[in-house]
């Protein structure tokens, strides 16, 4: 039932008109008024109350089941970050008050700054993009803006792994770069010749993600940095996975000019079915002038915003004001009851859970992708066997676990591994919720040689279906009253 | 260990499985030259006990103000049921909804947005959100670059839309190497300058965007715009704070055929000021353009038992799927302040959306008359406006507003740092929060600051 | 799962644990101390939250289900009346903190006693009862304590109609009366005569329920209570069904002495899965001077509670400190919510959708109890003649219900209909739920005609099937660890 | 119609299907002379948006405080998730669990919630919760007056009770003719005075009540207390803050049997002082005495498919079952403060609990510390205390008590309405949410106080 169908003229939630009488419109000409009805619902509070919140036990979540999805960091989100961030002086704060109106508000900011330069081991940071993907299209833009500024215009390429996130070449995309492949080898590590072949001066820059989508810390790292380097081209490190090293390297350590953080993945903030995300920036010192703008500062005054006053370099602005703020002062929550021990306890943790799990999986007859390598805090697993002997995909091993009471893992991606899961327990799942996900997994493998057509039909317990997505993409029933053609 | 719940046991059996002796030996393949010595700078972990004290401190340090600034943030009531339903956990911490058959709650939600919005704007599709307003506009132009490839790459921005959201234009659509021409404004009406627009060619830009109402709360004659830039060839961008929409003419019944994309910021539906973020971008064009959509779209499918259930799709635009070919680089987005927005919209409902619109305007009628009786306050420009409106003050903006400040009131928004042109203006907002006598003791404190 | 078998020792919630170094106990004797280790569980934040979370979706709740409990009032609570009882500055407010600091939190709870007045006709409330049970227990102590100053101590009875709610006799029996019954004549209405028959000198008072728990209005209303006041005794007007005639007609003009309100069903507090409840309690002039404290006052210094030294022989305390005080807030925002006119509304639309329910179950085949008369916000329907037909009872379509995703009704009270269910839809429904209701109603009657051994088995859909309650109270397994003998 | 769903249509073909012509002809059976005009008193119905600015005007009149009250209500850190959890719809808006099948979430919570208080107390069995720790008590008195219809109708109770609690039981057991007898305090100790248990003679009563920590703050010698009370035969019934019993021997350690019942208010488990309420009565007791129980309880059962389950049971007791003969008249209780006071135990667990008693205890004795350095200030009693304590001060309560306001602390409790006898004593509090630095300032203001 969607909230339209319980819609009826004149019902509505009266608690919620404003009372008091009013001006009209009639200062405004009937030209530039709405003709048309708008259909919003018009319900009682009752009916959408329960609307809406049966419709959110139609969700899984991190808040009610084991969520494995890799490179998604589905780890805890405390709940004091939530309602901290939501006292009512800090929603009620209006970004353009003036800055001695809300220094509790930027302090935290500014500390959360100065931790993520700690744990990366970059000279500045700017928290403005809004997710990850803005973070790696602010660290492109400076790439393009630190050439730029050293009149090197004909570094039109960025270099990206086969194995990136689609992220990393639509962003090249979106700053103007032609996109270049590197391949990966055997072992899961980006393959140093090739990368060498590949640049030139025409490159950019190297977009790498480490550890890897693989679920492997590129040993050459090094290395692929220097080549990049030594090209004339910069370097950037796609932090989605910075919960498998935090507080035990640094992508700064490694020599990378400019790094994105996921602040909803390593710093916990919530995911709300699909962001809003934060995907701050810190940068090497050569690309400090560029850094997007607003930074917050201080001086002797507090603390204040920086703008294109103080950072005439700067890319510019990402947002409208101040990228999703308040997911800010949740990561700043987060960072400080971790604090400096909590840091690494995190990598080890993530790392531990992710190493045990594929030894497990291995035990219960999965192939790793990687059997020679570590997992970092997460691992791939692919079934190509698996679909050989019984025909069952990873996408039917992934609707079969949500019967079980299990979010799937990440299917399909990266995509050189076939039929692959990728795996992610995250470093706040007990060893017993690791082990009952190794026991739905065995189980599935038996069905799937007892009884493979009984999974292409999978899921089987929730509140629908195999859902068809061929017909939703041909026939496209986008909007309610607009039924497809 | 705050959030990790191993004990010891576990840790001694876990790597006794894995077969090392040390969650260092787990960490065997970083190169060993890139160890470092703990985070000396970072303060020793706090419990939750000490954060809520401390974060509590800061927040009664910052206060609680009674504001008259808009400019495109706008603190409007929100119904006690929004954020606490869309706290629930199972919206709060739900990944983006990959997994259909375990996500229709948000997939459903998200096609009621949708809908919502495709009505709202009066345009027939809807995308599931985009970060804020002025990348939402930034997308806009985009599609329309994609969408026109014979038109020049050029877009035209009037100099009346918000100034922040021209600069974060500028920084993305200069990556592609696309000219942004800002159009003059009127300066006696405020809005976009016929003249200047006289002098742009057809064929000679892509674009052209219209902010309904404006930055400076005027309303454009958007459909003699409309108009224009259609018989340019080009395709026309609305920019508009959908509360107005409400009351006020939305792009899809701009002229005859409409505007062709609508975007903006949703923050006014349910989404709280909180600094500057986590706002709402909004994005809505016909049909003919949907595949050059960034970002999310869920669509309405069955199953394998023919029931209706919610899944996304048209994922062949997107940046998982096409990787550098995509329609933009967006993947996580803001799901939670759609969550919120759309049990907002629901709560509110359609006439209590235009109920709170009216007072919105009302609010900004009545103060209107009440500062024509301050000495030296006048409107500064002479255009129909929708709940926000331009004062030329006799006295530098800041002094005044510092004043004000004084009595608890943040007054306005300084224009002169964006449009030194014109001299003491500020800009002044009020929504349906505003009582009668906030208006009386914004007019006492704006006299008292002009006479001290 | 039990939270305690989450649990492993050293596991726990470190954000939680206390940082700062602290003294011992080497100040207390170590024969003062505890020995034993608390069966506490040990959980990490994650599996405390995901535990409870997942606990509370195998709940029906009014924010999920049509919720018709009869007698209950399962109406919408608004959010907003939580949101603002939850004002950081209310919840950290201490009760005996100098009642300067608290004007605002007191001056609530004295419009609040004001806004019950006038509904009800009273001279005077007390809030300070803690759910509808304590309530009755504040008015019949004060019947007591009216004779006593009067020195009729002779009055050790109190009447109660046979279908009047269980605590109604158990209060009578706390307060040391002996209760003596009437009976309900075949119209739903107290017989009369039976009552003038039950009177005499040892009649302390009459507890009455109007509208009765039948779902009728007492028609001899009047008479009732005169009845009583002649013999000597006082009336107690049990206003847990204040809901069907809020605003339209009140029990102070009735000519009662005392009533108490539940604030949990007329004024939509939560329900809270058994509380927590008020039982705010108004009173006719003769019976001001022993209201409980305590009461708050009101003169020219503000704001104050007024104790025993105000009211002499008040009754006394009934609670440690202000009974619900948070309740009181919640009652009072919906109150004002509401206003005059809104106040009406409440009876009006809770009696059109009782009505309206009875007469489209009467359509569909099932009995009203008394089909003579006006429902009133609720009514009871007899599933008599339908055991009789298919052995299937009024448990059993309860339970069916469930399945069909509507609470079920209360079920076999009041205990003179045999077979019943009490239906209260409340106001706050609309009609497309109780058209929704009736089909599942008819639905199961089918049922029943043609497998009635099916329904003996429901619920079948929930998540768990239908308990033994035989074995519960056999075997009581009431505590982890304490397994049955 | 705020909350009221109906449209005029549906009004109209719902009054058709009864068969009548308007709602007023549905109140035909209300006799006609009992009509009266509206509620003119009453204020019209405001919206919430009115409603939150005026709560939230009346909230900051009210302020924040720096609170060293407890005397039974008692300030804690409560986790962010316990409230968040306990908001829940599911949990907030269900009824008392008597449909066990669509209950089994509150059900299984409240087993948990006996499991845990019956081993906090280290006895069998609790009940799911009592209105608040005064009634409890009154209950559990009520309970050993029934379980030895042998002894007098005459219970003990100290007079370093909380004085409410006393006053509460006097309303609750003078009903029922049953005598209250106050045993006086040892001046010294502020301990109950042996000498004065003396004079109580065997069976001359049915039950005893012991409060650890009293009402000083004051550990008693319960071993000792229990001892003697069991040797008269009579029943012991322990009042208890039960975060005490994290660290103090609770009432099923005392002496060699332990006492029989326990009881008190457990508002230090998550749930917020809020002007006095909602709090949470708790009530434990031996096996033997179950059927003696006022209240809920849960137990554990199977349903048809032999699936554990759980079920409200023993209803026998109960007054929809016994009527007048039920063990109290009790029906709606605490069961959402249950529901945050179980979630409460859960978060912080078995180490978070002893540590947030330790920490309580050792801000009390830091207190203590520095307050020895003030002039005139000494401790009343020369006995252990448990995280409260007696000051005598050297000018009367109240005139330092408004001082102490004046620098923003709430000082203390008064005792002179309570203990004349005890001259100028104050009851101050320190919990966990005390800092180092709150201590010093609360030195300071004392200090300052009495100096001026
Ligand atoms: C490796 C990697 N890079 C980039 C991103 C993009 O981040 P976001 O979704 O926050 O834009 C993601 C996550 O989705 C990712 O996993
Ligand atoms: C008619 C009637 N009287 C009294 C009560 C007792 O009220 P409470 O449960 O609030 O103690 C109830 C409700 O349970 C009731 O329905």
């Amino acid at each position: 039932m969607l909230i339209f169908e319980l819609s009826r003229p004149q019902r509505g939630n009266h608690a919620q008109f404003v009372a008091e009488p009013f001006l009209g419109l009639d200062d405004i000409p009937p030209a530039l008024r709405r003709r048309g009805t708008p259909a919003l619902p018009e319900v009682s509070e009752l009916d959408a109350v329960r609307h809406y919140t049966r419709l959110s036990q139609r969700n899984f979540s991190i808040d009610t089941h084991f969520y494995p999805l890799g490179s998604c960091t589905m780890k805890y989100n405390p709940r004091a970050c939530n309602s901290l961030a939501m006292l009512p002086q800090y929603l009620a704060r209006h970004p353009l008050a003036d800055p001695a109106t809300g220094q509790g508000f930027l302090s935290c900011l500014y500390e959360l700054q100065e931790i993520l330069k700690e744990v990366t081991g970059m000279a500045g940071v700017s928290l403005t993009p809004m997710a990850g993907a803005q973070g790696e299209f602010a660290g492109v833009a400076m790439i393009r803006a630190y050439h730029a500024a050293r009149g090197d215009t004909a570094r039109t390429e960025i270099i990206v792994p086969d194995a990136a996130h689609g992220t990393n070449p639509a962003t090249a995309t979106m700053c103007g770069f032609k996109v270049r492949e590197v391949p990966t080898g055997p072992d899961g590590d980006v393959d140093v010749e090739a990368l060498r072949a590949a640049v030139g001066p025409q490159t950019a820059g190297l977009m790498l993600t480490n550890p890897s989508t693989l679920g492997v810390f590129e040993r050459p790292i090094r290395e692929l940095q220097r080549v990049v380097h030594e090209a004339g081209g910069l370097s950037y490190y796609d932090g989605a996975n910075l919960n498998a090293i935090l507080g035990r390297v640094r992508p700064g350590d490694m020599g990378f000019d400019v790094i994105h953080v996921n602040l909803h993945k390593t710093f916990s903030t919530p995911h709300g079915g699909g962001g809003p995300g934060s995907g701050a920036v810190g940068v090497a010192p050569r690309l400090l002038p560029f850094l997007p703008i607003p930074v917050v500062g201080r001086d002797e005054n507090g603390y204040r915003w920086l703008t294109e006053a103080d950072l005439p370099q700067s890319i510019g602005r990402l947002s409208a004001f101040m990228g999703n703020a308040g997911i800010l002062l949740r990561a700043w929550v987060y960072a400080r009851m971790l604090g400096r021990e909590g840091m690494r306890r995190v990598a080890d943790y993530a790392t531990l859970n992710a190493n045990y799990l594929m030894a497990e999986l291995a035990r219960a007859g999965f192939d790793p992708a990687f059997p020679a390598r570590r997992a970092t805090h997460e691992f791939v697993v692919s079934l190509k066997a698996l679909k050989a002997q019984t025909g069952v995909t990873a996408m039917d091993v992934a609707k079969r676990l949500l019967d079980k009471g299990f979010h799937a893992p990440t299917t399909y991606f990266p995509l050189l591994v076939p039929e692959c899961l990728l795996i992610e327990p995250t470093e706040t799942e007990s060893r017993e919720t690791l082990d009952a996900f190794v026991r739905a997994m065995a189980e599935i493998l038996e069905e799937a040689r007892a009884a493979p057509e009984m999974l292409k039909a999978a899921p089987y317990t929730l509140p629908v279906r195999r859902l068809d997505d061929v017909r939703a993409a041909r026939q496209p029933d986008l909007a309610w009253g607009s039924a497809p053609g | 260990m705050p959030f990790i719940p191993h004990t010891a046991d576990d840790v001694a059996q876990m790597l006794a499985s894995i077969g090392v002796r040390s969650i260092d030996d787990l960490f065997d393949e970083v190169p060993a030259e890139l160890g470092f010595d703990g985070l000396p700078q970072l303060a020793p972990g706090a419990s939750e006990l000490e954060l809520t004290r401390l974060m509590e401190e800061r927040a009664s340090g910052d206060g609680r103000w009674l504001n008259f600034i808009g400019a495109g943030a706008y603190e409007h009531h929100i119904p006690a049921a929004v954020w606490q339903l869309a706290g629930r956990g199972e919206f709060y911490t739900a990944y983006t909804p990959y997994q259909a058959e375990a996500s229709q709650g948000t997939l459903q939600l998200l096609y009621e947005w949708q809908s919502m919005m495709a009505s709202l704007t009066a345009l027939d599709v809807s995308n599931a959100s985009l970060y804020d307003g002025a990348t939402a506009l930034a997308e806009a132009l985009l599609m329309a670059v994609r969408a026109l490839p014979q038109a020049a790459r050029r877009v035209l921005v009037p100099r009346n839309l918000h100034p922040f959201y021209r600069a974060t234009l500028k920084t993305v659509l200069h990556q592609q190497a696309i000219d942004v021409v800002e159009i003059a404004f009127d300066r006696a009406t405020g809005r976009i300058d016929p003249a200047a627009l006289e002098s742009q060619g057809a064929g000679g830009f892509a674009a052209l965007a219209i902010n309904q109402p404006n930055f400076f709360g005027v309303l454009e004659d958007a459909s003699a715009v409309t108009d224009w830039a259609h018989g340019q060839g080009a395709l026309v961008v609305g920019v508009c704070n959908p509360l107005a929409m409400a009351v006020i003419a939305p792009p899809g019944e701009w002229a005859e055929d409409g505007a062709d994309v609508a975007c903006g910021d949703a923050q006014p539906f349910g989404i709280p000021l909180s600094g500057g973020g986590p706002y709402l971008g909004y994005l809505t064009c016909r049909s003919a353009l949907v595949r050059q959509m960034p970002g999310r779209i869920v669509g309405r499918t069955v199953d394998l038992d023919g029931r209706s259930g919610f899944a996304l799709t048209l994922q062949a635009r997107e940046q998982h799927i096409r990787r550098s070919k995509a329609t933009s680089n967006i993947c996580t987005n803001q799901g939670l302040m759609v969550t919120a927005a759309t049990i907002h919209l629901a709560l509110i409902g359609r006439q209590g959306l235009e109920r709170v619109a009216m007072q919105c305007h009302s609010r900004s009628r009545e103060l209107g008359a009440l500062l024509a009786q301050v000495p030296g306050v006048a409107p500064l420009f002479d255009a129909p406006v929708f709940h926000e409106t331009v004062l030329r003050l006799p006295l530098p903006v800041p002094q005044v507003l510092g004043r004000m400040r004084g009595e608890g009131i943040l007054g306005g928004l300084d224009l002169a740092p964006f449009y030194p042109e014109l001299g003491h203006a500020m800009l002044v907002c009020t929504t349906e929060t505003r009582t009668a006598d906030d208006l009386q003791r914004y007019a006492r404190a704006l006299q008292a600051a002009l006479e001290s």
